[in-house]
């Protein structure tokens, strides 16, 4: 019931919103007001979520299972499992930062928030669904909508226009997506003939059922075959190297809800898709190449930080930082080739905690940056300078962002990139195709390397916009001073270093998820399949 | 009991920080910074507490942080572990820490944003405690980096001003470079001996459970070392701390003197059984290059503190150069020593640095040794205070530093260690030479400033006193074994009883009077044209020193040029390859198709006829090649 | 007998069919076309088809030319204009993709035997009374259908040949 | 003589149609075009109807004759329509849509 | 499946009644009783489809009438439905396009009721003769309605084009026809599904030559590549009711017939088609046809400025996609296929109804003209950007399930082929989206025109077709589960049914 309310909460506060007039200030702010209050919803039924979830118990909780379209197998199924309450958490505390965030809008504000509304209703429903065929559903449907966002309320990204920025993304996610649906279907298709061949399916009928479809033993010739598409289709949305040129645009010229939205949220739907389709039931497809993934991911961390580096516009910055961040992400998923347990948990869990924190984290960032960038009009560090005097709330909450970012204990970045790193070091990747096989001490060096960059990049960027002699240039710039301004920073940064320095409130939750992904891998050595799913 | 003391002390600090963080009215009220200083005066006091306790009580108390491991094993812990070690530790960064936050009560004062001074100075000492107090390497390596970031934010404290802000992303930065080096090495002993825990690891060395070739265990010795010589500013690494001397004199005095520096030295000590052969571990050559390591430092920094015009700056490479010494007598083994050096150095480097705190408030904040002088009638309480560090500091009996400094001496000689031992020697001559100059310079002669000098307030003047009297006595008390309980953690130490050996300690102590004798003969003059000309002399040397070796231009090289070079030709490749290749290209292709097959459709009926026609033609012919019916 | 007129009728068919293609004269094209619905009446009648052959005079040689000539007639082009519309153009390639086709075409009867099949009149002859049977039973409903086709053509060439719109 | 003599007839009479479409510009004589190609059809199906030996096949042809009437009374009007407005029944007067 | 059975032809009936009824009226002057005959006719053929699906149908049969010339099964009354509703939707559109033009509003609906005749004719045929003529009498209307503004040069260009490339396809066809008559000496459609394993198995080169001949009529219909040059220039040229009518009626006619033709080359049993290793030509031929359709459609899409010719190439697109189902020749790829056409009918008729009422505020179709439409028009915006995105195939519209439900078919073939084709039709998705997207771009990010009129009227009729549409939309894209039942019992009717 509970994942229901949090996916519907923001569904339903679209159609409020859609039947709300829009014509003086005071409608605008009924319309923000209403819409806070659809997310605070959201908000408080994932808590209640998360503080109730029952470590150890059944793996899917909150289960809700209702036939939709019976005689193709799709179900209106939701349920969390520990991987999915922290993205829901996640996801949540984002809307709601970003909601408040959003109060910057002027114009069309009843269509800023209808959008953005759905676009999280999407997101919600990516994390939430145990169905396949809605999982791909909400994740197609959480794309569109920053088309929009972006373009109508966007702003340059330097030499790129909000138009041609918003439709790269667009474009880009719905190849990575169009490519992974491919993928979902055949492996609808197999795992449901598999299934069948197993017994725990009728003959003839089929099933959207990812519980089911995780069940289902494939061949392992389908498995490698197949992966890969689902893998890159999803890689493009972490983003994986080299697919990641539509995220720092896209992250550049978005308004800065969208910006967190999507940084905090919309490149994590990526790394999920992995972790619930590929790894869970294509155990050996992911077994098997996720060898490439660590090496490539090494690309990630280094090269998005160093081309960071060479950037002046803040968001730049950020949004290469965040390629480089899920570099890491991959890094503890690609532990799952590892071979050890004890390593891959570790691994994985630290992806997917990472997910969490730098969800918080960048969306901290951006809707820091929104801030002085509605009042500076550039971002371009050069430009700015010494705006701590003027903003100090703003700027030391910018400071803690980037600590955090750079990997300061304290902060739940530390904690989960030491879980990658610790999962990383234990394990050995083997490069499927080639025989060769890649220490983990290697992407490892790499991934410590690339917390180095990240301190580099960082700490300049925060001398640069903020410390330095006062700049008669942004004399009248105007603090967070109210408590709804301060709020949604504040409450980021309570999430970020709550979690931070007691990481066992959230990472015990996400590692009774791995624990399942870990078994299912372990399964997989005993399976002989029963249905041979390869191309015919 | 002592473990909720060991938390309370741990947990104390950083409850100041953050209550003064988040209430803006405490902050700015007078009581803020009180909250600080006394959750700074509770250490010293839990500190006094827990050395009364004896040199074996030992208390350890854990709580797992964060679980990775999915079936037993130890996660990831916070712990306090209260041992002699520690317990030593503990007493210099209560006692000096409580004389520098009270000492910096009276320098701050004034200042618009002491509340946030004194927020972050807290977190500094809780970061600080931490690493006292840690049980395991990742549980230090947290604080490590803790100390790291609030080392960047107290020497940017003044943000506004652009040195300053540099060098504390410089010091964070190098420091993160260290510690790549330190995580890896924590990484590769977890490796060997599946182990975060120190006493399991130490178990692990004692019974020879330590997998792996001995050069990496020699290279996962040295990377721990690393991440020391990162925090204590051990060459290469010693760039940041000069640098850091852009914060205010009291952090100056507390971390890259006394305390935080000293971190380093403390970890290796903290880990000896990574360094020190036991059993059947060897770790190689890393001993070795830690010993070379700090030898080269000692001797460096020495030579670069000659021709400092700063008064801090003298003192920070006065502090690179002891750290040096600290870090030959680890390599030497002797880690009890190490730690004996530490803490007197802590006491004599504290105060040496209040003095100069005091002495550039006196001067109107300037820094400049030869825009002073004469300042000893003017704050005579600093002068003599001053004196005594400087005694201290250059080792002349019965000031601490001659013990604790005279026995890494002999350390050096009794593990054959000659060159490093003369190196040694002449360092402390060289320390002399510098210390005295700036003793003279500061506060002989007249005075050559513009300001006007003024003896700082009673709470200022009195942590001087009590650092000045501790600087006299910590030595001795050491020396006589009735302070010093560290020897009871590191009773494994293989030169069990140490002497000061009465010949080395004679020649010692005569290079460092000619020490003194040629600053005076140089610096004792009106003019200064001594010192004018031996510059005209030795230009080239001259340069080299005050251009540090040219080690930072060579650093700033590889930052703006080979660094940032990198980071645009990694740009450029975005840009060209990334966005107009990979996906520029299939989207012109694309788009180029589309312009294309637009053409078919001409308009021309005749055309689409053809079209049409064409099209039947090769659906058949296609239906044909597919396999002929 | 049969080959003879057989032949002749191809003849004129496909003969008249090429002059019909081929002339300038708007005019002249349409009575050649007729030519050759006439010839195709002759092979229906050659088949037994004889209510078909009637109706392919009646209808194509009669009407639909009739109808061809009156609108050539009433637009009043003159030769000349035809003229200068044509020129050579995309002979060869129509050439090409005809002849193709018919090689497809031919090779088709040839590899399903139609060429060992003599052509003679089988079945029940196409006579009216004949053809009505099956079209009145089994093709009423095509034939409704026709029946509203040419109701649709009917309304539609009165409106679009009515003069003015809007 | 056989029926695929007669088929082929058909056959080349299409092809000269088709031939027509393809080369001619006047709007009309490409209409005529299209109707010598039906006819064509007309003819193989019932060079088919006497090798099958029903009367199904002269059906079909009935009806085609009247769907071609229907398409030329169409066309022509069309044709009347346009040279209204143009003046023209030149096919390639006849491209304003194109791209 | 013999005897006369005449009463099963109702809703034609009903259907050609009023035509002949409204033609009385029509040559009497009455309009208003044309327009309201129209509306009955319509409304009544397909009420009473709907309910002799209900009332007389059991899963999976098929009654036949005129001695098994005619057949009404659940495929039959599912499209019986669609292009009712089609045909009403079409009505109410033109009407207020109508009263813009002074003459002719009569004949226009005439023929449309004609067209609609000839659709619901061929949704039940069971031979080719019907097949031809139901088609015909489709295109000649079409034909008509496309040069309705016959003083418009572009309409007639378009109707001009239309007349003589129908044409040649209707000689295609009937050649087609011809061949497979020769080939099975009947006209009956399950005659040909008696020899299907021939078209397999060779022996049959008449038969192939046959059915190649007549899915190249049909593929004219449908506008699949190598046939499509007709459609952007008519979508462009004919009136904006008309193109709806085109984009929606006619295809989906050629679509139904195609179906049918291809059914009966399966066989007697709906696997045969698909075990038989030898049909694999004929999958790759319509694989080739389906990929380059939707490629060259949604390519030539892209550099568009006018709106009706961007959907001319964008309906050969989604032939491109319903071609795919067909391609699967299973009962799921053709249950693909009949959603597809269900969701298409409320998208592409939204978008032209705001078509329609731009074009009458703006009199032109280049899409620059939609610049600004969220600000002066939002709900019109709204619609279109909702018809846009559900054509592009976006959740939770009813294109994206429809589009789904295609590319679940062809996947579920499992072959490399297949495989390779739902890559293609990925692939092809992203094109379309780019350009949709392109005129969303305008429609939210552009600012209006100086010369865009403040709001553009909606006329009450306008209303209900625009809400009915964007409800449409979303039931058929969140609410799938019936209509995918109806789909599937369709495409089991037509599969399976006796």
């Amino acid at each position: 019931m509970l994942s229901l309310i949090t996916l519907l909460a923001p569904a339903v506060g679209c159609f409020v919103l859609f039947r709300m007039r829009e014509r003086d200030d005071a409608d605008r702010e009924r319309i923000r007001r209403t819409a806070s209050a659809f997310v605070t919803i959201s908000l408080i039924a994932s808590l209640v979520m998360w503080w109730s979830y029952d470590t150890g118990g059944e793996r899917y909780q909150n289960v809700i299972d209702v036939a939709w379209a019976p005689s193709l197998g799709i179900g209106f199924r939701l349920g969390t499992d520990g991987i999915s309450i922290a993205m829901v958490v996640l996801t949540s505390v984002v809307i709601w930062a970003g909601c408040y965030v959003s109060r910057s809008i002027k114009d069309r504000v009843k269509e800023h928030y209808i959008l953005l509304l759905a676009l999280v209703t999407g997101v919600f429903g990516v994390f939430l669904s145990l169905d396949l065929f809605f999982f791909y559903f909400f994740y197609e449907m959480a794309v569109i909508p920053m088309y929009l966002l972006i373009g109508v309320w966007g702003s340059r990204a330097a030499q790129y226009s909000k138009e041609y920025a918003t439709m790269k993304l667009t474009l880009y996610l719905t190849t990575g997506a169009v490519f992974a649906l491919v993928g979902l279907l055949a492996v609808y298709y197999q795992g449901s003939e598999a299934l069948q061949a197993q017994g725990l399916l009728k003959a003839g009928e089929r099933t959207f059922d990812m519980r089911l479809l995780s069940q289902a033993v494939l061949s392992a010739g389908f498995q490698k075959a197949w992966f890969p598409v689902v893998f890159l289709g999803f890689a493009c949305i972490v983003p994986m190297w080299p697919l990641h040129s539509w995220s720092p645009i896209g992250h550049a010229a978005a308004p800065s809800s969208v910006s967190m939205l999507h940084a905090g949220v919309l490149m994590k739907l990526g790394a999920y898709g992995i972790l619930r389709l590929g790894f869970d039931i294509l155990p050996v497809g992911a077994h098997h190449w996720m060898g490439w993934v660590a090496v490539l991911c090494c690309m990630n961390i280094l090269y998005g930080g160093l081309v960071a580096m060479a950037q002046r516009d803040m968001k730049f910055i950020i949004g290469f930082s965040s390629s480089s961040h899920m570099g890491y992400v991959l890094l503890g998923l690609a532990t799952v080739a590892a071979g050890s347990g004890e390593a891959a948990t570790a691994g994985i869990s630290g992806a997917v905690f990472l997910m969490f924190a730098h969800g918080i984290m960048t969306a901290l960032a951006f809707g820091l940056i929104g801030w002085f960038y509605d009042q500076t009009h550039t971002r371009v560090v050069d430009d700015l300078g010494g705006m701590l005097k003027q903003m100090p709330f703003v700027g030391v909450c910018f400071v803690i962002m980037a600590m955090a970012s750079a990997g300061l204990p304290g902060f739940a970045n530390f904690a989960s990139e030491l879980l990658v790193i610790v999962g990383a070091w234990r394990s050995s990747f083997t490069l499927a195709g080639t025989g060769l096989t890649v220490p983990g001490w290697v992407p490892t060096v790499a991934a410590v390397w690339g917390i180095v960059i990240s301190a580099t990049y960082l700490l300049r960027a925060v001398r640069d916009a903020w410390f330095g002699p006062a700049n008669p240039r942004w004399e009248g710039l105007r603090d967070a001073t109210a408590r709804r301004e301060r709020l949604p920073f504040a409450g980021l940064i309570l999430v970020l270093t709550l979690t931070g320095c007691f990481p066992r409130t959230i990472v015990d939750t996400i590692k009774d998820g791995v624990r399942h992904v870990m078994q299912r891998q372990e399964e997989r050595k005993a399976e002989q399949p029963v249905h041979d799913g390869g191309p015919r | 009991m002592t473990g909720f003391l060991a938390w309370l002390t741990l947990i104390a600090p950083l409850g100041a920080a953050v209550v003064l963080t988040l209430l803006p009215g405490l902050r700015r009220s007078s009581m803020g910074p009180l909250l600080a200083v006394a959750s700074v005066l509770l250490c010293a006091a839990t500190s006094l507490i827990f050395w009364m306790g004896g040199t074996h009580t030992e208390v350890e108390s854990t709580w797992t942080w964060m679980d990775f491991a999915t079936s037993g094993g130890r996660g990831i812990e916070l712990g306090v572990l209260v041992d002699p070690l520690s317990k030593m530790m503990l007493l210099v960064v209560g006692w000096v820490g409580s004389a520098i936050f009270i000492f910096a009560l009276g320098y701050m004062k004034g200042d618009p944003s002491i509340g946030r001074f004194f927020a972050k100075f807290a977190l500094f000492v809780f970061s600080m405690l931490g690493i006292v107090l840690s049980t395991n390497f990742l549980m230090i390596f947290v604080f490590w980096e803790l100390v790291g970031a609030s080392s960047y934010l107290l020497i940017g404290y003044y943000y506004d001003k652009p040195s300053a802000v540099e060098a504390g992303k410089k010091a964070f930065l190098v420091n993160r470079v260290a510690d790549f080096g330190f995580l890896l090495g924590i990484l590769m002993i977890w490796r060997m001996t599946g182990s975060f825990h120190f006493g399991e690891i130490e178990k692990a060395v004692r019974e020879g459970h330590v997998s792996g070739s001995p050069g990496l265990l020699a290279l996962a010795s040295v990377l721990i070392f690393v991440g020391a010589m990162g925090k204590s500013a051990q060459i290469p690494f010693h760039v940041w701390l000069p640098d850091a001397m852009e914060g205010p004199t009291p952090v100056s005095a507390l971390m890259h003197a006394a305390t935080m520096v000293a971190a380093g030295v403390y970890m290796v000590i903290r880990v000896f059984f990574c360094f020190e052969p036991l059993g059947a571990v060897s770790w190689g050559w890393a001993p070795g290059f830690v010993a070379w390591t700090g030898g080269l430092t000692a001797v460096l920094a020495a030579t670069i503190a000659l021709v400092q015009r700063d008064i801090k700056k003298v003192l920070a490479y006065s502090t690179l150069s002891q750290l040096g010494y600290m870090v030959m007598a680890l390599g030497a083994g002797a880690y009890s020593i190490a730690m004996f050096h530490l803490t007197t150095h802590a006491f004599f480097k504290g105060l040496l640095f209040l003095c100069s705190g005091s002495v550039i408030l006196g001067c109107h904040h300037e820094q400049d040794m030869f825009q002073m002088g004469g300042l000893r009638k003017r704050m005579p309480v600093t002068f003599w205070t001053f004196t005594a560090g400087m005694l201290a500091l250059t080792g002349i009996c019965p000031f601490a530093g001659f013990w604790s400094k005279d026995l890494i001496l002999d350390a050096l000689h009794a593990k054959d260690l000659h060159f490093l031992q003369l190196a040694a020697t002449v360092t402390a001559g060289l320390t002399a030479l510098y210390m005295s100059r700036a003793w003279i310079l500061t506060f002989l002669g007249e005075y050559r400033g513009h300001a006007h000098p003024h003896e700082s307030p009673k709470v200022m003047t009195l942590p001087l006193v009590f650092l000045a009297v501790m600087s006299l006595l910590i030595g001795v008390a050491g020396y006589a074994h009735w302070l010093f309980p560290v020897q009871g953690y590191l009773e494994h130490w293989t030169i069990q009883e140490l002497h000061v050996d009465p010949s080395i300690a004679i020649v010692s102590t005569a290079i460092v009077l000619v020490g003194y004798a040629i600053s005076w003969s140089i610096y004792k003059r009106p003019k200064l044209d001594r010192a004018e000309a031996l510059k005209a002399r030795f230009p080239a040397l001259y340069d080299l020193l005050w251009n540090k070796y040219y080690i930072d231009d060579f650093y700033l090289w590889l930052v703006r040029t080979v660094q940032q070079g990198i980071a645009r030709v990694c740009r450029a490749f975005e840009e060209n390859v990334i966005v107009k290749g990979l996906v520029g290209v299939p989207v012109a292709f694309t788009a180029w198709v589309a312009d294309k097959s637009r053409r078919l459709q001409a308009g021309r009926l005749n055309f689409y006829a053809y079209v049409f026609v064409g099209g039947v033609t090769v659906l058949f012919l296609f239906l044909l090649a597919m396999g002929a019916r | 007998m049969t080959t003879f007129f057989f032949w002749a009728f191809a003849v004129v068919v496909a003969g008249s069919a090429l002059l019909a293609i081929t002339r300038r004269n708007g005019v002249a094209a349409a009575l050649w076309a007729a030519s050759s619905f006439v010839g195709i009446a002759g092979v229906f009648v050659l088949l037994g088809a004889y209510f078909l052959a009637v109706v392919e005079v009646l209808v194509y040689a009669g009407a639909i030319m009739v109808l061809f000539l009156f609108v050539i007639m009433l637009l009043n082009l003159r030769e000349t204009d035809l003229r200068v519309l044509e020129g050579p153009r995309m002979h060869v390639g129509g050439a090409i993709l005809g002849a193709l086709f018919l090689a497809g075409l031919v090779w088709t009867c040839r590899r399903s035997g139609l060429f060992e099949v003599p052509l003679e009149p089988k079945g029940p002859a196409g006579e009216t009374g004949t053809v009505a049977a099956p079209l009145f039973r089994d093709y009423v409903l095509p034939f409704e259908i026709v029946s509203f086709l040419l109701l649709a053509a009917m309304v539609g060439a009165v409106l679009l040949t009515k003069r003015k719109l809007s | 003589m056989t029926v695929g003599h007669l088929v082929t007839l058909a056959g080349v009479l299409f092809t000269l149609g088709m031939l027509g479409v393809l080369s001619r510009r006047n709007i009309l004589i490409i209409l005529l075009s299209v109707e010598l190609m039906l006819n064509a059809a007309a003819l193989a199906l019932v060079a088919f109807a006497s090798y099958r030996g029903n009367l199904d096949g002269q059906v079909m042809v009935f009806f085609a004759i009247a769907v071609a009437a229907a398409e030329v009374a169409v066309g022509l009007a069309l044709v009347i329509a346009l040279f209204r407005i143009r003046v023209t029944v030149d096919a390639d007067q006849v491209n304003l849509l194109k791209q | 499946m013999s005897g006369w059975n005449v009463g099963l032809a109702l809703p034609e009936w009903i259907l050609a009644g009023s035509v002949l009824a409204a033609l009385a009226a029509d040559a009497r002057g009455m309009g208003e009783w044309v327009r309201r005959l129209a509306w009955f006719g319509v409304f009544a053929a397909t009420a009473t489809a709907a309910l002799q699906g209900l009332l007389r149908l059991d899963d999976g049969t098929r009654l036949y009438a005129f001695h098994g010339r005619y057949g009404l099964d659940a495929f039959a009354v599912v499209f019986k439905i669609l292009f009712g509703a089609t045909s009403l939707f079409i009505l109410a559109m033109s009407g207020q396009w109508l009263r813009r033009v002074d003459r002719g509003h009569g004949e226009f609906r005439l023929l449309a009721l004609m067209a609609t005749l000839g659709m619901f004719f061929a949704c039940s045929v069971e031979d080719f003769a019907s097949l031809f003529v139901s088609l015909e009498l489709i295109t000649v209307c079409f034909y008509c309605l496309a040069a309705f503004k016959r003083n418009d040069e572009r309409s007639v260009e378009a109707g001009i084009k239309y007349v003589i490339l129908g044409g040649l396809a209707s000689a295609f066809l009937l050649l087609g026809i011809a061949f497979i008559y020769g080939a099975t000496g009947s006209l009956e459609i399950r005659a040909l599904a008696a020899q299907a394993d021939d078209l397999g198995h060779g022996g049959a080169s008449l038969l192939q030559f046959g059915v190649l001949l007549a899915i190249v009529g049909l593929a004219f219909k449908i506008a699949a590549v190598p046939f499509q040059v007709w459609t952007p220039d008519v979508y462009e040229g004919a009136a904006s009711p008309v193109t709806a009518f085109l984009s929606m009626g006619s295809k989906a006619a050629g679509f139904v017939l195609l179906l049918k033709v291809v059914r009966a080359c399966l066989g007697p049993s709906a696997d045969a088609g698909l075990a038989d290793p030898d049909a694999v030509r004929w999958l790759a031929l319509v694989a080739v046809m389906a990929g380059t359709t939707l490629l060259y459609g949604n390519l030539g899409a892209m550099w568009q400025g006018n709106i009706k010719r961007l959907l001319g190439y964008s309906s050969i697109g989604h032939a491109g996609y319903a071609l795919m189902g067909v391609f699967a020749l299973s009962e799921a790829g053709f249950a693909a296929v009949v959603y597809y056409l269900m969701a298409y009918l409320f998208t592409v008729l939204g978008v032209f109804a705001v078509i329609i009422l731009v074009n009458g505020a703006m009199k032109s179709h280049r899409i620059d003209d939609y610049s600004g439409l969220g600000r002066r028009s939002p709900f019109l915006a709204l619609v279109l950007t909702v018809g846009l995105l559900s054509l592009a195939g976006v959740p939770p519209l009813g294109g994206f399930f429809g589009k789904f439900l295609i590319f679940q078919a062809v996947v579920a073939k499992g072959t490399t082929l297949a495989y390779a084709l739902a890559f293609v039709g990925a692939a092809g998705v992203v094109i379309s989206l780019y350009y949709y997207l392109c005129v969303v771009k305008r429609i939210y990010m552009h600012e209006p025109g100086p010369d865009a009129p403040e709001t553009i009227a909606v006329p009450g009729s306008m209303k209900i077709v625009l809400w009915t549409c964007l409800i449409g939309m979303f039931v058929l894209g969140i609410f799938m589960g019936p209509f995918v039942k109806l789909a599937q019992e369709a495409a089991h009717a037509l599969v399976a049914a006796r």
